[in-house]
């Protein structure tokens, strides 16, 4: 079980039967995302009407789950203060892999509108954690965290498992940056 | 022994036979399983006024083997302060003990895996299984918050199951047999006969109708709480105790709670079908009867029994845990014994 | 009751504690007194039956260069009047008595006080920081305060 | 439901292993990042210490560097689900240092638009407490009538949650032709979901057996703690700033404050702050209905907005209104350039969470949950 614990050490080869193979698994990682339901400030209000009535975030395959281990992505939906920022690194190591990040708002790209003077922030998320997507906003449309979404799909169902090199760069990125 | 099964009728008493019965309903387990996820869901938005999953095949049906195809790949963490062996053998004892129970339950009259004679107390016993497993995973993750929800849990489990057995045997009493393919018989006919309205009888039957009526509610309300569903859902309650006792769970071992939270609401469904709703009898005496109209209205009313089950759980708030053992204790169980004095009365004088 | 007689209340109590009084559109009138009296004169001006004071409406501190000021909003349910309280303490003995326990929402208005401009309410119970973390350094609000480079490895300026 | 309190005070004075739980700031019901340190016995909390700053954004610290009309935006982000509210106060702060006269036609707007935010953040807070006790599906019929609100601000300000739409003596735009009948409309729908929801969740036997007779908050301690808004008003006590210390146009309207009467419970319990709520919404519907029939169509809503903005040297002002959480004041200080000396927020829901230690004690660990729910905080405004 977990066959993606030794994503560091992919399989050599491959061909059409495991590119097939392949194509299934990420469908099935892509097509089913269970996301940390992780409010931090003014982005989440959005969020919560992104998964109401109107927008319906389910639609995509997402259900929420309280605890980081069974989720698959974590959306960092507001501003991350100093405070919060080891905190925030502990829950993304709690995860199991395969696991995302999508980054929403400009508060956590880069800090938004606490760019200059706000000396309690993190500017940017991507200071302590890799992340996969950004939306931009502040905040954003839930309509824009609905095509992030689709951009962070799209990325999985892309991604090679067998022959791995992208994924292999992607986690010697990440040993980079030490997390 | 009760009823032998048609397969082996059919194929004789050889291993294949046997391998065949026991794998029969594990496939329909699968089935199901698929099934109830993806009803779950979309009877969850179509109540409230969404759309539910859209965009994985048609309609989204495919959604449920997506997630299957998805847990199997997940990472399995073993967190470092737990209990290992416990930790990872919990997920499988609570398997095990809601598909045990699938052993005694007859899909229709031809098809029981076993057909032993205290199949009743054979899904009580086998039913308090789980609950091990619960504590198990719960103490074993060595986690506050799965701490609370395993002894919450049991305790839930423990006093509900009174309750339960006692309306249980009510139906016992009635129909003097503890075969489940029995009671089934004794409700043939029409959906009058069905034990839920007093079982087969004349017109001096009327009297005992409200109190089977109120054993049926009570059944049902324990069968809730068994399976953890709303309004009963306190052990995983979300807003308080993140995810309950599975919150250290990931990946495939997490499927197996899953996984067993739906097998265990099929079978308390199909307890409630087989003693209250006349089981694989057609409600309309003979019409559309037959072996496979059988499993057809057995699986149909188990199915509308879950639907009431999904239907609540979007609809009502959650109880407390105290308020969860006084309704257990000081309401559910003096009813119900005052229903089962009732109905043996009735059974005595007839 | 209008500013004026509050203050008239307080000047014939507390004497030489009441330092000033002023009043001039747009301002709010103020009252500025000694900081060392500032829990005698908020106790007369919660209890005594005139005043009735039941209500801090906020306490805030201030950075006015040398030293530090403290304002206090108040309001009383009962006679439907206002009043605001000042003091000031020099920046570096920035000490005075906490008034957390004539109202309790002073509790948290005091620490945050202490939390960004470094004030010692001396008899607070529990003076601890509030906002920033309790490993940080320094009092974020004051005007000569500067960010700090790095906070457990994270960078802090953009 | 007496007796069960003592039995459960007198549990909790037994000798017995207490569990130290850490609640938050990554926690499903902490609506935000608040962390709460409970002490548990068995499912009894004995002491709730709540650690905040996991948002401290540096609110006070902007202010000193920004120029009075760029506070605005800083401002709308203290309170985000009722921005419009926040930007009132801070507003009319400066308009009375300036001394501004704000056209009629722009008091009636600013009035619709804050109770119609108002509106929107009780449905939010109803919808989360719904949820805290485990209701999900009246937290999505909230939400879906939101929308028809936001929609509104949206078509003005351009903007769905963070409006920036109250200037300093004016608005930043005229509303558009169709705007009172679709105010119309959006209260037309809000009254009937609160009809439902009234059935669904506040009169269903399990909420009532939830929320009532927990987390009771005293009159005299509420005031001692400067508890505000509803959290007060359910406690019993009628005061509204709206009409207590009137501001703006609120005097031409006709509208009651809905109290705490105990009505299922004892007098303060999670219940009656709750229905407070409820209540509001319906007086806020009553305000609108009066804003849009009285409101003139013609006017400028720009001329008195100052091209130059330098209060006098030493001025300073503490301006509170009422936000749908409580009193929201701002202490504005001016040193006589464009840049203020100090901005401080009194935080209605930083004065309004420091009660949350005492009234949940003696309670059950998921009372503690629908008891924060019931004070309805925003981490933003407690954290600035």
């Amino acid at each position: 079980m977990g066959l993606l614990n030794r994503l560091d050490d992919p399989f050599e080869g491959g061909g059409i039967i495991l590119g097939k193979v392949e194509d299934l698994l990420n469908w099935g990682r892509s097509k089913s995302d269970w996301y940390l339901h992780f409010g931090l400030a003014c982005c989440a209000i959005e969020f919560m009407a992104l998964n109401a009535s109107h927008f319906d975030f389910m639609r995509f395959g997402t259900i929420p789950r309280t605890s980081p281990r069974q989720a698959d992505f974590i959306m960092i939906t507001g501003t991350v203060t100093l405070k919060m920022a080891d905190r925030i690194k502990i829950l993304y190591e709690q995860m199991s892999e395969p696991k995302y990040v999508i980054s929403i708002g400009s508060c956590s790209n880069c800090g938004g509108p606490y760019w200059e003077h706000g000396y309690h922030v993190l500017k940017g998320i991507d200071r302590i954690i890799p992340v996969d997507v950004y939306v931009p906003g502040c905040p954003p449309r839930p309509e824009a965290m609905e095509e992030g979404m689709i951009k962070l799909q799209k990325l999985i169902r892309e991604q090679a498992l067998f022959n791995g090199k992208d994924r292999i760069e992607e986690l010697e990125a990440k040993k980079a940056l030490k997390i | 022994m009760g009823e032998t099964n048609f397969l082996i009728k059919l194929l004789g008493d050889n291993l294949i036979t046997v391998l065949l019965i026991s794998a029969l309903p594990l496939g329909f387990l699968v089935v199901y399983a698929l099934l109830a996820i993806l009803g779950e869901l979309k009877i969850s938005a179509w109540m409230q006024e969404r759309v539910g999953p859209m965009r994985t095949g048609w309609k989204g049906v495919l959604q449920p083997l997506a997630e299957v195809i998805k847990l199997i790949q997940k990472e399995d963490i073993t967190p470092d302060a737990a209990n290992k062996p416990l930790y990872n053998l919990a997920p499988y004892i609570v398997f095990t003990g809601a598909y045990a129970a699938f052993a005694v339950i007859p899909f229709s009259e031809f098809f029981v895996p076993s057909g032993i004679n205290l199949g009743l107390f054979y899904i009580f016993a086998v039913g308090s299984i789980g609950a091990i497993g619960i504590v198990m995973g719960g103490w074993a993750s060595n986690n506050k918050y799965t701490l609370l929800g395993a002894m919450r849990s049991v305790a839930q489990l423990i006093s509900y199951e009174i309750p339960g057995a006692m309306a249980i045997l009510s139906i016992a009493v009635l129909s003097s047999s503890l075969n489940m393919q029995e009671i089934n018989k004794a409700q043939t006919g029409w959906f009058w006969n069905w034990f839920m309205f007093g079982g087969p009888g004349s017109y001096e039957k009327l009297w005992v109708i409200p109190f089977t009526l109120g054993l049926t509610l009570i059944y049902m309300i324990a069968s809730l709480a068994e399976t953890n569903r709303t309004p009963f859902d306190i052990p995983e309650g979300e807003s308080e105790l993140v995810a309950g006792y599975h919150t250290e769970y990931s990946g495939m071992k997490f499927a197996m709670f899953f996984f067993a939270e739906y097998a265990n609401m099929f079978v308390v469904a199909a307890v409630l079908v087989t003693a209250f709703m006349g089981g694989w009898n057609s409600p309309f005496g003979s019409f559309l009867s037959g072996p496979l109209w059988g499993a057809f209205w057995f699986i149909g009313k188990s199915f509308f029994v879950i639907f009431v089950q999904i239907w609540l759980r979007w609809t009502l708030p959650r109880l407390r845990v105290d308020q969860l053992m006084y309704l257990g204790w000081k309401i559910l169980l003096p009813v119900s014994f005052i229903c089962f004095l009732f109905v043996s009365l009735f059974r005595m004088l007839n | 009751m209008l500013a004026n007689e509050i203050y008239e209340i307080l000047k014939k109590e507390f004497g030489d504690g009441i330092l000033e009084f002023k009043e001039e559109a747009p301002s709010d009138p103020y009252i500025s007194v000694e900081p060392s009296k500032i829990f005698d004169i908020c106790h007369t001006l919660r209890d005594s039956s005139e005043l009735m004071f039941d209500y801090l409406m906020c306490l805030s501190g201030l950075d006015l260069g040398e030293s530090l000021g403290i304002v206090y909003h108040l309001y009383s349910f009962k006679h439907t009047h206002k009043i605001v309280i000042k003091t000031t303490v020099p920046k570096e003995t920035p000490t005075l008595p906490s008034v957390m326990h004539l109202w309790r929402t002073a509790d948290w208005h005091e620490r945050e006080a202490f939390d960004l401009y470094g004030m010692i309410f001396s008899g607070h119970d529990n003076l601890i920081r509030i906002l920033l973390p309790y490993d940080w350094e320094g009092y974020p609000m004051r005007k000569d305060y500067n960010e700090p480079e790095e906070y457990h490895g994270m960078r802090v300026p953009y | 439901m007496n007796e069960t309190k003592k039995i459960q005070l007198e549990y909790s004075q037994m000798e017995s292993d207490r569990m130290r739980l850490n609640v938050g700031p990554q926690h499903p019901s902490t609506h935000g990042v608040l962390r709460l340190e409970v002490e548990i016995d068995g499912e009894i909390v004995t002491e709730v210490i709540p650690h905040i700053g996991y948002l401290h954004r540096c609110f006070e610290k902007h202010c000193e560097k920004m120029t009075y009309p760029q506070v605005i935006p800083y401002v709308d982000r203290l309170d985000y689900i009722s921005a419009m509210n926040n930007e009132w106060p801070y507003v009319m702060a400066v308009e009375k240092l300036l001394e501004i006269k704000v056209p009629e036609k722009v008091e009636y707007i600013r009035v619709i638009m804050a109770e119609l935010n108002r509106i929107a953040n009780h449905q939010i807070a109803v919808a989360t407490f719904g949820l805290d006790a485990g209701a999900f599906t009246p937290f999505l019929y909230f939400f879906r009538d939101r929308e028809y609100i936001l929609w509104i601000m949206e078509k003005c300000s351009g903007a769905r949650l963070l409006f920036n739409y109250f200037w300093i003596g004016g608005l930043a735009h005229d509303v558009y032709p169709s705007f009172k009948q679709e105010v119309l409309d959006a209260i037309k729908q809000v009254r009937k979901t609160n009809a439902e929801v009234m059935n669904l969740l506040i009169y269903n036997k399990i909420f009532i057996d939830r929320t009532a007779n927990i987390g009771i908050l005293p009159a005299d301690v509420a005031i001692n703690y400067a508890c505000s808004g509803p959290t007060l008003r359910g406690s019993g006590v009628k005061w509204d700033l709206r009409k207590d210390d009137t501001y703006s146009i609120y005097n031409r309207f006709d509208f009651n404050i809905p109290v705490g009467k105990g009505e299922v419970g004892q007098l303060g319990d999670c219940w009656d702050r709750n229905i407070v709520r409820m209540y509001e919404m319906e007086e806020s519907c009553k305000i609108i209905e009066q804003a849009v029939a009285q409101m003139p169509d013609t006017g400028d809503v720009k001329e008195a907005i100052p091209a130059k903005l330098r209060p006098p040297k030493g001025a300073e002002i503490y301006q509170r209104a009422e936000n749908p959480k409580g009193e929201l004041g701002f202490y504005v200080v001016s040193n006589g350039t464009e840049k203020p000396d100090r901005i401080k927020a009194r935080g209605t829901s930083f004065v309004n969470l420091s009660v949350l230690p005492v009234i949940s004690k003696g309670y059950m660990f998921a009372d503690l949950i629908l008891i924060l729910g019931s004070i309805d905080i925003v981490l933003g405004e407690v954290d600035r």
